[in-house]
């Protein structure tokens, strides 16, 4: 037949040149990952240490697994072309049973590993409660911002009130000041200021659609759902200005939606906190 | 009409269309028109005018030294308004308007406030920020639309048919708040930093004269218009805090 | 069918019977790809637009301005990409990965490969295909529409997808639409899918036992599966989606919600029932995608290495966990979306435990090639690049899987090259070399090999430089369906997008080479023998293009498995699956 | 799914497809079903409300209907041998096939009764989730049972052919939809009852 030797002896340059591509796709990558010109930055929270130590170690039994399987591929490619030297085929030692037994072993014991680090951090993160003296803040995302609440020297949040909300006017919470006295003294600001090492309750709720809540530094990320207040806490340990975005994505201003997160000294957050008061 | 009367009419009808002013409020010849001028201002206490917080857009926050506040109640000193519209909403079917009318968008705030403009007259909105900004009239007898508009792209040239109160707005920056006036007359004004207005051009007649504020809504007085006079005619709103 | 007689002589049939509604599989199957092609083409113009602007966002493109208002002057607004990128997703996940390697080359290839003259309910097999098809225009006319096309992404969550103009760009008729055509699409998969399962499990040739079957013919029963189930949750979403949108419902839109300064008259819904039933599909349908991918490899594998696939029934065995397991995983992408914290550790279990049979099945093939004596065809080059990037996409997975690292990962880029390699190259590379495989026996013409090789080194390369970096700007937070980065912390990843941006033009031009092969071969290739490829199931014992009953009057008997080559046979070494020779051993040395 | 009464060994194509219908229907009255509970739970605007009592005729007229249908097919099997339905058995199945067809335009008329004694009670489609859900999967269940109307039709037209063996298929595929139909409006009319 013509047509059967297609792609038989004249081929194999080409089976060559892709064990060649692919060793040379797989140290690439490898070595563009460990130089860590791309890499997540520093941390300031207290609980990003767990998730960065399980960032690392996934990191690394992935890399180790990927570098196999490609080189591996990669060599096979290159040794069993056909050649037309009537060499016999060979069966893989053993059959399909070490792969199974491979993969189960491998794969499961990543597994176990990966599950016992990250459910600890997860659970510290997402499911313990969160210290009873935390600063609660109320935080409001919409299309397209951020809003923080702080309740004020009362230490009380005003009652929200969809029906007052007038961002004309400056009340994007919808309070109402003729009426509810605590909502009175409530201090709104667009940016989240925090002190820094004390622990932080946020009360995350959206006025219009599903927003999220992601700070890259503090490594945590939480989605705003309408209809629910959802709790997140943490401690910021670093003084630090950075952003916090949103990754849900909200209608055309998605990609503008932020605000700034400034975690300052004490003595700062007190100073800044009773500017905004006084206002 | 009588029929001796038609060569006058034929007269006025050229004069009132030289003059562009509407036919029959000019049936008379060789009148000078007048004006009405007045000032607004409110009694009780306004709410505060709080200042906007532009954090999250950089690029605008830098434009402003001094913070900027909100222009929902233009508070002004002697207990004026800024940002009312004074129209006659009697008296004046208005005439084909042509000159564009501008909206611009500058350090994330509307330029001006309020747009007064008058039916089908061409609306043209701008955007002079480093950033993109989506301009949102929220019509209810007109059509409602909703467009973004990125730095450098060409301006947008709407116009409006019917008449109403467009609130306008920036869901990229929720603080940006202002209004379109369509109005069914083409003697309107809007007032100033010190709450005066001055409507020039009236033939005289009698007019009813509309003061609106977006918080506060609507007031009405009739006017009564003397050839080449000034009539005078203040409004007082009553401001609540809340 | 019984009657083999009366369906030898084709009747006379008018233009409109044979090629728009004809009822022959492999007329609809053919009608499938011709589809698909369009989708594909269209989506890669949508993808070549983001990635554009992306790189430059304030440079306006040539032309873009006179073809769509929404994109005055050339500059795309940030609701005009969002746009794009709905648009992107919605034709790529359902007209091209559903549709291409599942509906079109199952369509035509299952019934040969079983041994059938047609699918069990031809009527039904033309209707599925005309329903996609009307499904496919209703998404194109969104592009059309006064508000905008939609854009609240191809996972459309509630409440932004829900409650209408207010939202914003895009959430007028341009979502309505959107809904309608995703319904629409449900109702063809659910048709087609019944097909497929009813004609594997009754229209089976003699002797084509369960175990003889071709492992593709497999792949396809199991996608068909999950399709009925997947499609069968995602229509009563879409219905319940659009009540919310036209019918003043309240499903998944809750009380009190201030949208663009008006309070909504909807109250107490649940915008995560909505991402619940989504996901319950979503994630299955992963796996409708990818799955004919792994079928299309290990039926094309032993053929170009000329030896038997390493553990067939192991490999069913993993189809089928795969199947099970897509079930019970959907939660993982729902981490950060505010359900109950605990049940994200549930649900990344199963997730995890499903790289299992994925890894099995990467194992296998990888041990095929083991001793083997490859020819290096286009198809076999796609096999193997199959395998290297679900190999780097479905590692990356592991990080996703975790909660605590996709706590940081989530919503950003790395989440964009995950999917994309693993289901959207790896399941295009599966498409590809289905193309290059079975080409001459749908057009009865050959491709042409040098430029099926150079399509396939270029092609291999592009995807590598376009998804890799996308892992890198997500381990640095770099957030996706953002139109431009005027987040602080994110212009610096701007020259990398270029780098992409490059990158993908690149790739997407390379595909012209494909496109030119593809049409040219179609007219002008080389003419197809029966069995080029040298090939053991039964599509292959039939003339290239088969004849309109498939085997000219006659019915196929299996004697054998798809599986038998590196054996001595009477038409080299592989017995061909209605040869009546014995059954033998393969005559392998074992290292 | 195969048994005696097969005459030919060719597999009952038509009765396959209608079972894998059934999964297929009964996934998404589950995803239907999934949603009520869900959506029961997320919010306390559930409001409550009786079921139009038409709905218990109703569900008699759809369980006769199963009944008549069974009758059609003379209750016992067939004989394998018979090529052709005499034309006194096959005028006789022909009249319970359409008494069946009546029950279920009976039943479809009955639901739009019951809806309208709803609406006229001002519960509409939007006024609460409950009755979102009433609308949704009355709605849902009659346009499938419309299907089986069209199946039915099929089957009477198959016995006027008068082939014993396309008859009988035909049958079999139809009057296991129908009596799923059947089942299905049971498991909805309960569901509705108790939750709403």
């Amino acid at each position: 037949m013509v047509t059967s030797s297609i792609g038989r002896h004249e081929g194999t340059i080409v089976g060559r040149i892709f064990a060649i591509l692919v060793t040379i796709i797989t140290l690439v990558s490898t070595a563009i990952f460990l130089s860590r010109i791309w890499w997540l930055p520093p941390d300031i929270s207290q609980l990003g240490v767990g998730i960065d130590h399980a960032m690392n170690e996934t990191m690394v039994s992935t890399g180790v697994l990927f570098v196999l399987a490609q080189l591996v591929l990669a060599f096979f490619v290159w040794r069993f072309a056909d050649t037309n030297d009537q060499r016999k085929i060979k069966t893989f030692p053993g059959g399909a049973i070490p792969m199974v037994v491979v993969a189960i072993i491998l794969v499961g014991a990543e597994i176990l590993a990966l599950t016992l680090v990250g459910s600890k951090v997860w659970a510290s993160i997402y499911v313990e409660k969160p210290d009873p003296n935390s600063l609660t803040i109320d935080v409001q995302a919409e299309q397209f911002a951020y809003y923080f609440r702080y309740p004020g020297p009362d230490g009380k949040f005003g009652a929200i009130h969809p029906d007052l909300i007038d961002e004309s006017s400056g009340n994007f919470f919808g309070l109402d000041p003729a009426n509810d006295t605590s909502a009175r003294d409530d201090i709104v600001s667009a940016s989240l200021v925090i002190p820094v090492n004390r622990p932080i309750q946020l009360r995350l709720h959206a006025k219009d659609v599903s927003h999220a809540f992601y700070v890259p530094e503090l490594r945590i990320q939480q989605d705003f759902v309408p209809g629910l207040v959802i709790p997140l806490h943490f401690t910021a340990t670093r003084t630090a200005k950075t952003e916090i975005v949103c990754t849900q994505l909200c209608g055309l201003g998605h990609y503008n939606m932020r605000a700034y997160l400034e975690v300052r000294t004490d003595a700062d957050f007190q100073k800044w906190l009773n500017e905004q008061s006084s206002q | 009409m009588h029929r001796r009367n038609f060569s006058i009419l034929a007269l006025a009808v050229l004069v009132s269309a030289a003059a562009g002013t509407p036919l029959h409020r000019s049936a008379k010849i060789a009148v000078a028109p007048g004006s009405i001028e007045g000032t607004i201002s409110y009694t009780g206490t306004p709410p505060k005018m709080r200042p906007i917080d532009m954090a999250k857009e950089p690029s605008c926050a830098k434009q402003h030294a001094t913070p900027v506040f909100t222009e929902s109640v233009g508070v002004r000193p002697g207990n004026t308004l800024e940002d009312v519209v004074i129209y006659v909403s009697a008296g004046d079917e208005g005439a084909p308007a042509t000159k564009t009318v501008e909206y611009d968008q500058k350090g994330c705030q509307y330029m001006p406030h309020v747009a007064a403009l008058e039916v089908n007259q061409p609306l043209e909105i701008s955007n002079h920020d480093q950033t993109s900004h989506n301009i949102h009239p929220m019509a209810k007898v007109n059509s409602e639309w909703n467009k973004s508009q990125p730095p450098g792209t060409p301006s947008l040239h709407v116009t409006y048919t019917k008449a109403e109160f467009i609130p306008v707005k920036c869901n990229v920056h929720p603080w940006m708040h202002g209004y379109f006036a369509v109005l069914n007359t083409s003697h309107y004004s809007v007032s100033d930093d010190n709450g005066k207005f001055v409507l020039k051009g009236l033939p005289p007649g009698k007019y009813t004269l509309t003061a609106w504020q977006e918080k506060f809504g609507t007031q009405t007085q009739d006017v009564t218009v003397g050839s080449g006079a000034t009539a005078k005619a203040d409004f007082t709103f009553k401001a609540t805090p809340y | 069918m019984s009657n083999p007689h009366s369906s030898h002589d084709v009747p006379q049939q008018s233009f409109l019977r044979k090629y728009v509604f004809s009822l022959d599989h492999k007329v609809i199957g053919r009608q499938y790809l011709d589809l698909s092609l369009v989708a594909v083409t269209t989506g890669m113009i949508l993808s070549w637009l983001m990635r554009l602007h992306l790189g430059w966002p304030t440079k306006a493109i040539p032309f873009l301005g006179a073809i769509s208002p929404e994109a005055a002057g050339g500059i795309i607004t940030p609701e005009y990409y969002l746009s794009l990128m709905t648009m992107h997703g919605t034709i790529m996940v359902f007209f091209v990965l559903t549709t291409a390697p599942f509906a079109g080359f199952g369509n035509f290839i299952l019934p040969l490969q079983i041994g059938a003259e047609d699918m069990a309910f031809p009527r039904f097999n033309m209707m599925s295909f005309w329903v996609t098809f009307v499904a496919f225009v209703v998404l194109l006319a969104a592009f059309f529409v006064p508000e905008g096309p939609p854009l609240s992404g191809w996972t459309a969550y509630a409440p932004l997808s829900a409650v209408g103009k207010d939202a914003g760009p895009g959430q007028g008729w341009g979502q309505t639409l959107w809904v309608i055509s995703i319904a629409i699409f449900c109702i063809a998969q659910l048709l087609g899918s019944l097909n497929f399962i009813a004609t594997t499990l009754d229209l089976r040739t003699k002797g084509m036992t369960l175990a003889r079957m071709p492992f593709s013919t497999w792949a396809w029963f199991i996608t068909s599966v999950i399709g009925l189930i997947a499609f069968s949750v995602l229509l009563p979403a879409c219905i319940l989606l659009l009540l919310d949108r036209v019918a003043g419902t309240s499903f998944f839109i809750p009380s009190g919600l201030v949208i663009s300064d008006r309070l909504q008259p909807h109250s107490g819904g649940s915008p995560l029932l909505w991402q619940h039933l989504f996901w319950f599909f979503g994630h299955p349908e992963v796996y409708i995608a990818i799955l004919p991918g792994f079928g299309i490899i290990s039926q094309i594998l032993p053929a170009v290495a000329r030896k038997p696939l390493l553990g067939p029934r192991v490999f069913i065995g993993c189809l089928i966990a795969i199947a099970f397991l897509s079930y019970t995983v959907w939660g993982h992408h729902m981490f950060m979306s505010g359900m109950n914290p605990f049940s994200a550790t549930v649900f990344s279990v199963p997730t995890l435990i499903i790289t299992i049979p994925a890894a099995i099945a990467t194992l296998l093939w990888i041990g095929t090639l083991y001793g083997a004596r490859l020819r290096f065809t286009t198809a076999a080059l796609f096999c193997l690049g199959f395998i290297s990037v679900f190999v780097s996409g479905g590692l990356s997975g592991f990080f996703l899987a975790q909660p605590a690292i996709d706590s940081y990962l989530h919503g950003t880029y790395f989440v964009v090259g995950h999917f994309h390699f693993v289901m959207g190259v790896a399941a295009m590379f599966g498409i590809f070399a289905a193309t290059y495989f079975w080409f001459p026996k749908i057009y009865g013409r050959m491709m042409n090999e040098t430029l099926g090789k150079w399509h396939f080194i270029l092609t291999f390369v592009g995807v590598y430089c376009i998804f890799m970096p996308m892992h890198y700007l997500g381990l640095s937070g770099n957030v996706r369906r953002y139109s431009s980065f005027t987040v602080d912390y994110m212009k610096g990843s701007v020259p990398l997008h270029r780098f992409i941006t490059v990158a993908a033009l690149f790739t997407g031009a390379v595909q012209l080479i494909f496109f030119y092969n593809l049409f040219r071969s179609r007219f002008r290739g080389q003419v197809a023998t029966e069995n080029p490829w040298e090939a053991t199931s039964l599509e292959w014992t039939t003339s290239s293009p088969p004849p309109h009953d498939n085997f000219g009057g006659r019915l196929p008997v299996v004697y054998h498995g798809p599986n038998e080559y590196g054996v001595a046979g009477k038409d080299g070494d592989y017995i061909m699956q209605d040869s009546p020779e014995p059954e033998q051993r393969a005559s392998v040395s074992i290292a | 799914m195969m048994n005696s009464m097969a005459i030919e060994s060719r597999p009952e194509t038509a009765r396959t497809g209608v079972w894998i219908g059934i999964a297929t229907i009964s996934m998404s009255f589950a995803a239907y079903t999934s949603a009520l509970i869900v959506r029961q739970g997320a919010n306390p605007d559930w409001v409550h409300f009786k079921v139009p009592p038409v709905l218990y005729f109703n569900t008699l007229v759809v369980l006769a209907s199963s009944v008549t249908l069974y009758l059609a097919a003379g209750g016992g099997p067939q004989d394998p041998q018979l090529v052709e339905l005499p034309a006194t058995r096959a005028r006789r199945e022909i009249k319970w096939i359409y008494l069946t067809l009546g029950l279920g335009l009976l039943f479809l008329l009955g639901q739009i009764i019951a809806w309208r004694d709803l609406s006229s009670q001002g519960i509409t489609l939007a006024s609460s989730p409950s009755s979102s859900f009433f609308y949704l999967l009355t709605a849902a269940h009659g346009l499938h049972l419309l299907g089986g109307l069209g199946g039915l039709l099929f089957v009477a037209h198959r016995i006027a052919r008068r082939s014993a063996s396309q008859a009988l298929r035909a049958y079999r595929a139809a009057s296991l939809y129908w009596h799923f139909m059947a089942a299905l409006w049971v498991y909805v009319f309960v569901l509705l009852a108790v939750r709403i």
